[in-house]
């Protein structure tokens, strides 16, 4: 793909961030009316490589050419002007600012984005508004408007998808297709390979900061980009299978909540999770998920309803209530969770520091439980004096081995695997089972679809803050999910 | 200096010294004089190889600690201007231990072995009340304006309002507050007693021309003022008509006879411990004139030759410069 | 989110809500400052021409002051250095200007703002080639201004023109009745600056930078060049709050603590209701806040508070203020 | 995560360079200490236990009170209230301590630690109910005491015993050759302070907070309490430092300006490593930090630089430090 017929065209682009290699020698060639995908692991330098394009970050070495020249892109104004504009990863909306203050940022007036809008059915959204009052899905449309608004030659989409309901998907996608068609070009970032599959039409795949392959997408199949991705590593995701869906009718129940409700967030929510079980909960983007798990963990106070832990009721004015009665929490954000600048030590024995058991010094048997813990996840601690430069997934294990070491009997995972690799997803997976089958109960909730029948053995959907239907676990087929998600009745045919 | 300077009993032209000065009120002009005054003598006198100075805004614990540096330092005499009457006591008998003579100027420390030199402020305190006082025939509203609160300076001149208060029932105080000595601070609160309230009669700690400016440009009527023998004041005097006023002589340049105090002792002559001037009132026209001097730093006093102690030529205040400068 | 999105978020923000909550707080302010005056003038003989101009003469040092500690939180710094600026300016001026015409001392005065703007944006180059926290580096500078001050005018003094005391304070000898110019130069400053930060393309991004330092970025802002730009701008009005103080005196006097005058232009933002962590808040809303600051000791005098019990009162009124505020948001916040 | 990578970082991280980059600075900075002084005894005639003592002594107030800044810093605050803490419990003690005997004055000292305590506590209090940042607060904070300083404390004046002065100063006269009792009051402090900070779970969640204030709260650590924790503390060791003074001085004075002191405490623990965004820093590189500064005054004395010199010279200092080491650090990261 020599870069005559090409619109855009990296060689050998490189890029570190202090210890980190984010890019060794990436290529890219995008062709004019062409949907590509970029894929990779999670750090494999998609978004770097996006950020450099985009003239965010300058290159450490290689070359970039647009149609056959060579262009330098020293500001983003530079890339702006050859035809590129980006929608990245992470939200590039000023929080405290009004929206229409926002665009005149970017030199952009509300008329010049309100047509991309009504395509969204954003129509009447109001300029007034302050982005903070606005939910992240909104946001990233808001981003893309923003993007097709310059009237870009390259699109570039770095995990757009990744927050948005189906129905804002099909919007973005029907986006992208008129944009092919107008012979322009669309780059492709995300983890959920069937939309790769569905929208892309080559893919070009990194694997820690390098090109692994260059596929034309037609007859590929969600193995093969996945083995590509990852090397020969076999995918032992399916293993865990085996021993979900049993039946816990016999088995103590260890939380239960009552008509628990925060404002209108949370409507009457009754759940009961057993010894041993793991049980599964998925909904759409903001329909009180998130709340529901901040009420549990003693974050929030509910503005009513109740919660029993081993059938007495628990009052929690913080999480260290909840944490004292074994109830503990994996946020949704790993960010969140860490202490930044402290060792992975100590991000793992925080629980641990208000036990007025032991007001001094770490007892003996918790330092192993520590070590243990460690081993058990395997964590790469090499970067281990600073949490902060630990990657992304050894970053999610160290957010849920702090619970391994404290001990608890309760885990509220939520999305533990966002923006994580298959291979650590596996290990995730693994690791919830292990802890079920310990005794302990898990509350899970995913917005991939596919980990209920992987991990769960029964699964409720939340729809506008109330539980609007059980499932069994490994039964659940995506289409009855996605249904009730949307807060159907019936299955559609 | 060396060693041997300290106990420099011994008498001896030749031999050098070494000044230490600890002020802790930096940037007033009255204190600025009296340090030029200091270099001036130690200049005149041709012994002394270098003034140390510790000069800084601070307070007693500051001032203790600028002492013992001044000590550390080897230097063989030490003019204080002292932050407080007693909390230097010890610090100063440490240096007498040590054979190096403290000399307080502008105000008394309790300390025995320290040497006194200054104004006589319980008297600068008790004249200036008087001719106020009785420039109001004895009645009326008086605001107090004082100087830097905690000062032995400020406490003997309010010993002396105090006493000269006693005698007139007609008095009343009706704004009483401490300027720090600092000219600016003197205007704003001028300018509160301007808004604020209506007084018959001020008395300043010697922060006096500034509250003046507030009186003739706010275009209120003046009323009485004591302040301190600083040119601007003076001038004002001579040359703002309805502007009645008395100015109590208050020379900064008392620094200059501490200087010489020092040095005599260094030079092992026999000194009184306690040196005072005696501090005028002065309000004529005349006699006001007579203090004039034209384009003088506002805040600088025009007495600066006081003999028979000093050895320094008026200029030489002026130049502001000390051995080796 | 589905098709109901839209509706949802028009619903959650009624415009007059929305208004409450953009400009409650300026309004706000403004309020207590006139009721202040109103209790004020009650207090005292008389209240006249004289007694309104001595409190907006008099306010304006730090109404400027604390505007340009505003300009600088807002594009998310803190610069303890201003008080200083304040000073050194207010030295170098009496002592340049001393003597001169009219005209020269206008000249005086440019060049000093220029000079200051220059100076302070070095600041903030500093703050940004080092990624040292800004209190660190401006800790320093304070101290810096302050010395240098000193050596500018060791003892109080120097001088200005009438014409220049007229400006700031409507009076050739700083004190009068008319209140006019030092509130037009207030109107005019505080005004052109707070439109440039809220409308144009270049101050929006100081509130961008400060807002989200990352989302700033990449949007194509060069948070370095927005540093450096709000120090210089925060500079130049520090420096300006250092002129009107040599307009009011009528001379310098380098013995004046930067570091309070610093205190009380955060002590004023912060009342004014910007967001020390950046982003947030109105230059509007800054002025009354300045003015209140500086009008309690009057108003605490009149009512025969001593000295020290206006400290006391000054930090109470601070704290609860804040405190009270500050629960009131959370809470909304915790709400909606 | 490949088996290659593992010897990369290794590689990296020989111990000792690992120990110098854990450790490097608090070394660093005792080797300047030690520097200066030598440096400083080589410019006076001579130099012995008195020069020692006078060093030490005076120092100590600067030592406690950045060491209790140091504190609430690494909790994740910042406390500009505790210059004004100083001034209010040094003023105390020296109006109750007057003319008592000396177990009278150890029971006084100790009321007094545990009122700052408890005070300061309320101000932790307060920040974590408002969450309003603690600048803000504790702004207000240092006003409040101040003012109160000045009302128990009008006029310079109070006492104390020989037996207390003795404690700080190794003389019953405040003033001598013996700088151990001072030298052992810091090391039996800070020590201790700095152990629990260090090794045990309640100080170490102090970290916890500073690093991140959400996370630690998420995993159960009481935040709010942790601050409430941290301000009593270091409101203590702020009140220590008061202490100090007055044995020091052997009597109080409310005119001291807190700020100025607060404004020190910052210095103090920035050239100490102390990272002001919290979670990071040593308490035991705060010591020789603050006998620095102290120490600056006399050094610049007897180089003959004047007293606006010395200033400038201390915030050369501080933005030089920092900007340097700020920058190493940058260029270290982008190496490595
Ligand atoms: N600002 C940064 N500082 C340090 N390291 C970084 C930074 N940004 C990215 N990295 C590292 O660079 C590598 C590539 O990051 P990048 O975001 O490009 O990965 P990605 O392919 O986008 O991963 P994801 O799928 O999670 O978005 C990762 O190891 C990441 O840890
Ligand atoms: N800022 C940093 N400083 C030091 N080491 C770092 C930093 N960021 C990452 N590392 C180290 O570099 C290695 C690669 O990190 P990276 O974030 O690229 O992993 P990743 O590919 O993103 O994996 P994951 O999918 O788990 O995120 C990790 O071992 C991590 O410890
Ligand atoms: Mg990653
Ligand atoms: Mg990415």
């Amino acid at each position: 793909m020599d870069s005559i017929n090409s619109l855009l065209s990296a060689r050998g682009i490189s890029k570190r961030y202090g210890p980190v290699v984010a890019l060794r020698s990436a290529d890219l060639t995008v062709r004019p009316g062409e949907v590509h995908a970029l894929l990779g692991a999670n750090g494999a330098g998609k978004s770097t490589l996006v950020k450099i394009l985009s003239a965010v970050f300058s290159a450490d070495s290689g070359s970039v050419s647009v149609h056959g020249e060579q262009a330098t892109l020293r500001r983003p104004s530079d890339s702006v002007a050859a035809g590129i504009a980006t929608v990245f990863q992470d939200p590039a909306l000023i929080p405290d600012l009004s929206l229409s203050q926002n665009l005149r940022i970017s030199s952009l007036e509300p008329a010049d984005v309100l047509p991309w809008l009504e395509r969204m059915n954003l129509g009447n959204i109001d300029f007034e508004l302050q982005v903070s009052d606005v939910p992240l899905a909104v946001l990233r449309l808001l981003d893309l408007a923003r993007a097709l608004a310059r009237d870009p030659q390259l699109l570039m989409l770095d995990e757009i998808t990744a927050a948005l309901t189906t129905d804002q998907v099909t919007y973005v996608f029907d986006l992208m297709s008129e944009w092919k068609e107008m012979g322009r070009s669309v780059l492709f970032i995300s983890h959920r390979l069937g939309e790769v599959l569905e929208m892309c039409d080559r893919a070009t795949i990194l694997r820690n900061g390098e090109n692994v392959a260059h596929l034309e997408l037609e007859g590929v199949d969600e193995v093969e980009l996945v083995t590509a991705m990852l090397g020969e590593e076999i995918l032992k995701e399916t293993a865990t299978r085996a021993d979900t869906g049993r039946d816990f009718s016999d088995q103590p129940i260890v939380l239960e909540t009552r008509d628990l409700s925060l404002r209108d967030k949370v409507v009457g929510v009754s759940l009961a999770l057993r010894k041993g079980e793991i049980l599964g909960l998925t909904a759409l983007e903001g329909q009180g998920q998130d709340e529901l798990f901040q009420v549990m963990s003693g974050d929030y106070r509910p503005t009513s309803g109740e919660m029993f832990v081993d059938g007495e009721r628990l009052n929690a004015w913080s999480p260290y209530d909840a944490i004292r009665r074994g109830v503990v929490l994996v946020p949704a954000d790993r960010q969140q969770a860490l202490l930044p600048q402290r060792s992975v030590r100590e991000n793992l024995s925080i629980p641990l520091y208000n036990r007025p058991s032991q007001w001094f010094k770490l007892a003996k048997d918790e330092e192993e439980r520590v070590d243990r813990a460690v081993k058990r996840l395997d964590i790469d601690v090499r970067a281990g004096r600073q949490a902060q430069r630990l990657s992304g997934g050894n970053q999610q294990k160290v957010t849920i081995g702090r619970w391994l070491a404290s001990g608890f009997t309760t885990l509220l995972c939520f999305d533990p695997t966002r923006g994580i690799d298959i291979q650590t997803k596996a290990q995730i997976y693994d690791l919830l089972r292990e802890i079920a089958a310990e005794g302990a109960s898990v509350l899970l909730y995913t917005s991939e679809l596919r980990e209920i029948s992987l991990v769960c053995d029964r699964a409720l959907v939340m729809y506008a803050g109330r539980i609007v239907s059980e499932v069994d676990g490994p039964t659940a087929t995506e289409a009855e999910l996605l249904s009730a998600a949307h807060g159907l009745s019936e299955v559609p045919e | 200096g060396d060693d041997d300077d300290a106990d420099g009993g011994d008498g001896g032209g030749e031999e050098t010294f070494t000044l230490g000065v600890s002020n802790t009120l930096v940037g007033n002009a009255w204190r600025e004089q009296m340090i030029c005054a200091i270099k001036a003598e130690a200049l005149a006198r041709g012994n002394v190889d270098r003034v140390v100075l510790q000069n800084r805004n601070t307070d007693v614990a500051g001032q203790i600690a600028d002492i013992q540096t001044l000590i550390s330092q080897g230097v063989d005499a030490i003019i204080i201007n002292p932050a407080d009457r007693s909390a230097l006591d010890d610090v100063i008998e440490e240096a007498a231990s040590q054979g190096i003579p403290v000399i307080s100027v502008d105000a008394p420390v309790t300390a025995p072995s320290a040497y006194f030199v200054s104004n006589d402020q319980v008297q600068y305190g008790e004249v200036g009340a008087r001719w106020l006082f009785e420039a109001l025939g004895g009645e009326g509203n008086v605001a107090y304006m004082r100087g830097l609160d905690g000062h032995p300076a400020d406490t003997d001149r309010d010993t002396g309002f105090q006493a000269a208060l006693a005698d007139y029932p007609g008095i009343e105080i009706v704004y009483e507050n401490w300027t720090g000595w600092d000219p600016s601070v003197g205007a704003q609160q001028g300018l509160e007693i301007l808004t604020t309230m209506e007084v018959d009669g001020i008395w300043t700690s010697g922060i006096d021309y500034t509250l003046v400016e507030q009186f003739s440009v706010a275009g209120v009527d003046f009323v009485p003022v004591v302040g301190a023998d600083n040119n601007a004041f003076i001038e004002q005097l001579i040359t703002i008509d309805g502007l009645v006023g008395a100015a109590v002589s208050n020379p900064p340049s008392v620094g200059g006879v501490g200087a010489a105090v020092a040095l005599d002792i260094l030079e092992g002559k026999t000194v009184d411990q306690q040196t005072l001037l005696i501090p005028a009132v002065v309000s004529e026209k005349a006699d006001l004139e007579a203090m004039f001097v034209p384009d003088l730093t506002a805040g600088w006093s025009s007495y600066m030759e006081i003999a028979p102690y000093v050895s320094y030529t008026t200029q030489m205040v002026i130049d502001c410069k000390g051995p080796g400068e | 989110m589905t098709a109901a999105a839209p509706q949802s978020l028009v619903a959650s923000t009624v415009p007059w809500k929305r208004w409450v909550r953009r400009h409650g707080w300026t309004v706000g302010i403004w309020l207590i400052l006139i009721l202040l005056i109103g209790y004020y003038a009650t207090l005292i003989p008389r209240f006249g021409g004289f007694q309104v101009a001595s409190i907006v003469n008099n306010g304006t040092p730090l109404v400027f002051l604390a505007v340009a500690q505003g300009v600088i939180v807002i594009a998310g710094g803190i610069d303890l250095g201003v008080g200083g600026m304040l000073v050194l300016s207010s030295v170098s001026a009496a002592r340049l200007m001393e003597g001169q015409s009219f005209e020269a001392t206008i000249i005086i005065a440019i060049a000093i703002l220029i000079a200051a703007a220059i100076i302070n944006a070095g600041v903030g180059w500093i703050i940004t080639v080092s990624n040292v926290p800004d209190i660190v580096i401006t800790l320093g500078s304070l101290y810096v201004f302050q010395g240098l001050a000193l050596s500018v005018l060791p003892n109080p003094g120097g001088g200005t023109s009438d014409g220049f005391r007229w400006i700031f304070t409507g009076s050739s000898t700083g004190i009068g009745t008319n209140p006019w110019p030092a509130a037009l130069m207030i109107v005019i400053v505080v005004g052109a600056v707070s439109w440039w930060m809220a409308r144009t393309r270049s101050g929006l991004s100081l509130y961008a930078a400060g807002s989200d330092r990352t989302a700033a970025y990449l949007s194509g802002i060069r948070a370095a060049r927005v540093k450096i730009v709000s120090y210089a701008v925060g500079g130049a009005l520090a420096a300006l709050a250092g002129l009107a103080n040599t307009a009011i005196a009528g001379r310098g006097n380098a013995t004046t603590v930067g570091g309070n005058h610093t205190l009380n232009s955060v002590a004023a933002i912060v009342l004014g209701g910007v967001a020390l962590t950046g982003g947030v808040g109105s230059l509007i809303a800054v002025v009354p806040a300045g003015l209140i600051l500086f009008f309690l000791n009057p108003i605490l005098t009149a009512m025969g508070v001593d000295p020290s019990g206006a400290q006391v009162f000054q930090g109470v009124l601070i704290v609860i203020v804040m405190a009270v505020t500050g629960i009131l948001e959370w809470r909304r916040r915790r709400r909606s």
